[in-house]
């Protein structure tokens, strides 16, 4: 696309003598590697300056021509292979050819004290550079020291409501709660209550989690890790209470043989590994 | 600046600002991980003894609760605490709040069990305001007809109540010792 | 136990357990407003530089943000507490990026001003973003043809990266120095 009088001052790239500074039109580009390409870009803007860039071309002395036919290639390419191209890249480019145009065609003096038109190259590359410097303050920001990336800010618990959606509970709520409820209770039946070892329930209810994970637990296993004898009662009395309530199984596959507990009710898993 | 050359003088620092800074409580192990070598558990310990002394008397005080090692509020700075609390925010109904008690104290325990307690039916809802909350969870089936779903208390809610084992819960025949307190025991 | 009595030696505490446990920065008034009757401001202040003073050296510091003063963790200690980070922070598209630097540097601008900057459209989900994030906000309208909102950032947006106004962005020189790029300076 680049015309030979109309080539840049700087050509990057020279194959075989001849200087390129463009994607040559023939040249096949694979719709996802132009896909990729582009992507990188946030906009025609960004593909601007990086042609610019690229071609260390002097932002304050653009050659418009050059410039804006090395972007249609890319363009040009993406209707070719009938990308899906964003509409800003068309008004980019219709924005280009509008300064390309002006700045060919010199604007008639038939108005003497007219303002002076300003030089569309100038127009091009203050835009360029606002763009530029913005792009750079994004950096900026991204690299700037950020809460909970570089520093975290304390949040000591405290027994206020933990936020505003979610009401906090303290134990003397619970214990009223339960409380009231007796009493209420209390008017209507005539049970007695049957105090329990509340480790029991919680070690009840921790045998259970792990039954829902692994398939049996042998008695070894749940005893060997514990230290102590109130350990050992606690864990032995939780065991009776839950083959009490049938939650659980105890098997014993041969004689003199390990005990396993498992989840009642399920019949497979035990024999194929005995 | 790094500071790697004086890390023994400078762990306890660390692990005051991790405790600080964390929206959970920290495991021993997870503190032991915060050094590379890893410190030995004793170390970590020793320091956990020391930071707690420091911070004896101050309004914060390092505590333990079920999963670990936290930095709370100590009571007697709630009074000047609460005015700053703008509104005092929305409270759990009756109902979430008797659901809770029963599942705390009796747990394992189905929803059959819960309605059989407070005598009235459990909507969804209110289990299920309790297990977003994360303070319940489903921890097994009953191996009965229909195999209902059994419930327990989660860690977070022994954390969210500051405590280390359900053991911690205030013991139930207090008020009404050697009475019935009428609420009836599972059988 | 109520100290009441002796809060002159304990305000500092007080402040200091305030000031660890609030989750937003605390202001003056704010602070103020935890005595009963009302500390005077300049009380709070001496009780403040005080407290800097203490935390000097810790793992973690007492700052002014945009909202006002909080304790966040020291950048000396930013390496030990990454390990404990399980997943980290969200990373924003250089698209929202860009379009809250737009925000920040050249505010109040309308979605227009940022579009011309950025030559391209600017869909409502990245703003969407920002206003969710707390980091923006609709200041006003510019009085053309279509009453377009325009946007600033807000102080949650500074107390995140930590600063106490604007001018504490960092300046962008880059390679523009000394020229004129036409774009208004901050007030």
């Amino acid at each position: 696309m680049i015309q030979e009088g109309g080539a840049i001052e700087h050509p990057e790239a020279r194959v075989n003598g001849a200087s390129f500074s463009a994607w040559p039109k023939d040249l096949y580009i694979p719709p996802e590697a132009l896909e990729v390409f582009l992507d990188q870009f946030e906009g025609p803007l960004d593909l601007l300056l990086y042609l610019i860039r690229k071609h260390q071309i002097d932002i304050l002395d653009i050659p418009l021509a050059d410039l804006t036919e090395q972007y249609m290639v890319y363009v040009q390419a993406m209707r070719h292979h009938q990308l899906h191209l964003a509409a800003d890249y068309l008004v980019m480019a219709a924005w280009l050819i509008e300064l390309k145009v002006r700045f060919l065609i010199p604007v008639p003096e038939t108005v003497g004290d007219q303002e002076e038109e300003e030089d569309p190259r100038w127009v091009l590359a203050q835009r360029l550079l606002a763009y530029e410097k913005m792009k750079a303050a994004a950096l900026r920001l991204q690299d700037h020291p950020q809460q909970g990336r570089e520093f975290l800010v304390a949040r000591v618990v405290h027994d206020g409501p933990a936020s505003p959606f979610a009401p906090g509970v303290g134990l003397a709520d619970l214990h009223c709660a339960w409380q009231q409820m007796g009493r209420r209770l209390q008017r209507s039946r005539h049970h007695r209550i049957i105090r329990e070892g509340l480790s029991v329930r919680e070690t009840m209810t921790r045998i259970l989690k792990v039954l829902k994970q692994q398939t049996h637990l042998t008695f070894q296993e749940l005893f060997l890790k514990e230290r102590g004898r109130s350990h050992l009662v606690v864990h032995f009395v939780a065991v009776l209470e839950l083959v009490r309530e049938s939650l659980i199984e105890v098997i014993q596959i041969e004689a003199l043989g390990p005990l396993h507990l498992r989840r009642a009710g399920q019949n497979e898993g035990l024999e194929g590994r005995a | 600046m790094n500071g790697e050359e004086n890390v023994v003088g400078r762990y306890v620092l660390v692990l005051e600002a991790a405790l600080l800074c964390s929206s959970q409580p920290l495991s021993i192990s997870q503190l032991r991980r915060l050094f590379d070598p890893e410190l030995p558990a004793p170390r970590i310990h020793q320091a956990l003894r020391d930071l707690q002394a420091q911070w004896k008397e101050r309004g914060v005080s390092l505590v333990q609760v079920a999963s670990g090692w936290r930095f709370q509020s100590a009571p007697w700075v709630q009074a000047w605490l609460e005015r700053l609390e703008r509104e005092p925010g929305p409270r759990y109904s009756r109902a979430v709040m008797e659901t809770l008690a029963i599942i705390a104290w009796r747990q394992p325990v189905t929803r059959g069990d819960i309605e059989e307690i407070r005598g009235v039916t459990v909507s969804s809802p209110i289990l299920k305001t309790l297990e977003e909350r994360g303070w319940i969870e489903a921890v097994g089936q009953r191996e009965t007809p229909g195999r209902p779903t059994l419930f327990g208390t989660t860690r977070s809610f022994l954390d969210h109540l500051g405590l280390r084992t359900l053991c911690d819960l205030p013991a139930l025949d207090g008020h009404t010792e050697g009475k019935e307190d009428g609420i009836p025991a599972l059988t």
